[in-house]
């Protein structure tokens, strides 16, 4: 039916429980980080994360010990450098090991469209002749039955929730975001449940020019969150906060720093 | 005014835009060579980010391949999925850029992991799109800067595989054997010695029979690049 | 490079020869009948001609002998009834035989991204167990690597030529459309040239709401064309001429007062 | 005012949409099924096109499926593809509607050709969204006219598959045997024989034991019908 309008607080403890697999997508833009900090504060563990681009998003729920398992295709700091906390749970276990599955963006990106469309497979021409296939059991390959050309065959993503920031759904729960819309779309549509997180609630969506509409029987919860995608951007709303990507270097590169970040986080409200 | 090494890099990745319509960005020393060459060398030069954005014109360089105004500027604004079965695997690309943190002598490349997979020394950020772009623009270069730990006899993980049209580093530019394939030095930048990639080079470095100098960077080349990466 | 402008007249002539597969599309709205008109007086002959809905643009060309072959998923006049020369032309091949290849829409539509897309083939859920597959060798079964489950792979379309009608191209060859976008975009883009008809040709075109733009890169020949569109419509300039669709099922029932209508497309300009 | 056979067909029809949320709707009578629901028995219901419109509110039916003003009223237009990959296929769909020019018992269609394929005494529409529908939709809902050349033994082509969840005629509504699957008459609409709907079917029909009378078409019903339809 319509989705339900909840707070954000409700809407996550209805939402993504422990052991569920999370895809939090927005690509640079409309990131859903005011969800990702709820999830923190409220303890949630044993994630499987998906993403295209982990960011700082995802850096933060690993630093926060609440991942599994990363389901990703580039894990940096996008003009900045590494993601230090999704490197030290790599490369030491810390807080606790990380399985990573490891995919390119358009093997992701074909993984949510299949997932959307609700087909249990992707195909592409790219990955052939990698080390991805090897570490990754969900790219395989398929023959085409025209052709006889080997292509590369990637399992659907059917998330049990997605969460994303859109700038704003009017009150019978049809959502509208524009800009860079990213995989969103596709992200909401593969998952048994979605959350999207909102800039503001109207009475009417006045048509945006490349905006995307996700109609309101494609969406479970919207929970309003005004600055929800900060330190990324809305358009129409605020710009990114590229002092924040650049700050998070120095915070997260210690566990200490990050320790004192995360603290912040759980007092909050 | 001085080109450093990395500048040069950058200003040789932009003349390589000359005569091509459309280029796939990444952000860093691709954006600024992509950005450079449509203020000075292609100014009809289609930039598409693999955010969705296709024809941007932004005036300083993004920090990230998504902010605002790629979006703002653009000729039109695409989803992740379309762009790259549209208008990569399409075909549609002319040239991509790729960097890496190692590069064989076919031009396979490292973005992934130094040391074992499952136990590295350094976690990279991984493949982004660097699988599809090698596999399908119509010319692919790579920048990266020459040192040994870098341009190695075997890599530690292979990202991607496809063979570039040309390896621009900050001391000349590699170029595969018509026959072998194998990466061969053709040109180095002004002041740089053969000896000097040799050095800087994992792998015995094939050299051409005739190694070319590059041209000397202009006034306006670095002026341009210098503003943008402001 | 840039695609070049000409008078319909020319972009036909240079564009789509004897021989070809060309697909027209447009899904009830923007139909590029004045092209197809045109392809009519330039006597244009053995086509393939691709399109989900034949529609009276295919009647007319069928009926005038222009097409050795139809591509298609469902042939009738939209709310009116048959389309008469295309049941004459395989009932009792006139004006010549037609042969068929026939999909349903989502296996056109698969068709179409997938040649947008590169790749040989799509994947899609449905044609199991119909005779689709006994008549059309491009519907094939594919096995998913993960789940084992058969699904059908449908060939990619890749026509010589694509025809649409658009609103609008602006002076570098940008063209916008909006409203019921249909297929347009995908066949376009998996065609191997592209004829964009336009209703106008402006300095810049004002974003609009969900409007698609085709980059000028995509796209190789446009020709102005107001009006281009009619029996059928044009959002933003004017309305579906519901009364020729009716009319047109006296004028195509018989071959005489079909060939007295297609006397004057030909004595047309 | 009396309703005529199809009149009759197409309301019980709308009436099967109470309680669903989404319909696909093509054009004809599955067209003023639903716009007949969502004026009397779902006025949330969303109305789902295939070319395209999500949430489309039309005045007066449409004479296609893309007219202007189902676009005009939508709450969303997507592409072709979409609707039938994001919508369809992937099952958002709750009731899908299909018509036919011949049934077999099982509820499988031809809506392709009369006769032998290569030589058809009748070439017909083809398939359109049938395959797909008949595929996808969690509920079908079949509409056509009960007559014994509609009605056959063996279908001459067999366009769509997949088990209905009702047929609506002009004279009654059969459902499938929860057993065997097989069509069986189980309602039969007011002044309507079982013997009239025996002599209108090409197999011997199985009829259910207890064959219920449709509720009668209201004033408010036939109205809105027919205000539609002019």
């Amino acid at each position: 039916m319509a989705p339900v309008f909840a707070s954000l607080h409700d809407a996550v403890a209805e939402l993504i429980h422990d052991g569920d697999t999370v895809a939090m997508e927005g690509f640079t833009h409309l990131i859903p980080h005011a969800a990702g900090h709820e999830v923190i504060r409220q303890g949630r563990t044993d994630l499987t994360l998906i993403r295209m681009t982990p960011d700082i998003i995802y850096d933060q729920l690993i630093g926060a010990g609440a991942a599994r398992k990363l389901v990703f295709s580039w894990g940096g700091n996008p003009g900045v450098g590494s993601l230090h906390r999704l490197r030290d749970a790599v490369e030491h276990g810390w807080p606790r090991p990380l399985e990573l599955a490891e995919y390119s963006h358009a093997m992701m990106a074909s993984a949510y469209v299949a997932g959307a469309s609700a087909l249990p497979f992707g195909v592409l021409r790219a990955g052939a002749g990698t080390s991805l296939p090897e570490q990754n059991p969900a790219l395989q390959s398929v023959i085409c039955p025209f052709t006889g050309e080997s292509l590369t065959a990637v399992k659907a993503h059917r998330p049990d929730v997605t969460v994303i920031h859109a700038q704003r759904a009017d009150r019978t729960g049809n959502v509208q975001l524009w800009g860079i819309v990213g995989i969103q779309k596709e992200a909401v549509y593969c998952a048994q449940r979605s959350l999207v997180t909102v800039e503001e609630i109207v009475d009417e969506l006045a048509p945006m020019p490349g905006a995307v509409v996700l109609p309101a029987v494609t969406v479970t919860m919207i929970a309003l969150a005004p600055g929800g995608a900060h330190p990324s951007y809305a358009q129409g709303y605020y710009r990114r906060d590229n002092a924040f990507y650049l700050a998070w270097d120095a915070t997260s590169r210690s566990r200490e720093s990050f320790g004192a970040w995360l603290r912040g986080v759980r007092a909050g409200s | 005014m001085k080109p450093t090494g990395e500048e040069t890099m950058r200003i040789v990745a932009a003349r390589a835009l000359r005569g091509h319509r459309t280029c796939f960005v990444g952000i860093g020393a691709p954006s600024a060579a992509a950005n450079l060459a449509r203020r000075i060398h292609n100014p009809d030069l289609l930039l598409i980010y693999e955010s969705g954005t296709i024809g941007s014109k932004p005036n300083v360089l993004p920090l990230s391949i998504g902010d605002g105004e790629l979006a703002e500027t653009a000729d039109s604004v695409v989803s992740v999925p379309e762009i790259f079965a549209y208008w990569l695997q399409a075909g549609r690309i002319d040239v991509g850029f790729l960097g890496a943190a190692q590069i064989d002598r076919t031009g396979r490349l490292n973005t992934t992991v130094i040391g074992p997979y499952q136990r590295p020394r350094v976690r990279l950020p991984g493949a982004g799109g660097a699988p599809e772009i090698a596999a399908a623009a119509r010319e692919v270069v790579i920048m990266l800067r020459q040192r040994p730990e870098a341009f190695v006899e075997r890599l530690d993980f292979v990202t991607s595989v496809g063979r570039p049209a040309r390896v621009i580093t900050d001391l000349g530019v590699l170029v595969p054997d018509d026959g072998t394939g194998e990466l061969t030095l053709t040109q180095v930048h002004p002041g740089v010695t053969v000896d000097q990639a040799r050095a800087a080079t994992g792998w015995p470095l094939s050299v051409a029979a005739d190694v070319g100098e590059t041209a000397p960077v202009t006034e306006e080349e670095l002026a341009v690049l210098r503003a943008l990466e402001q």
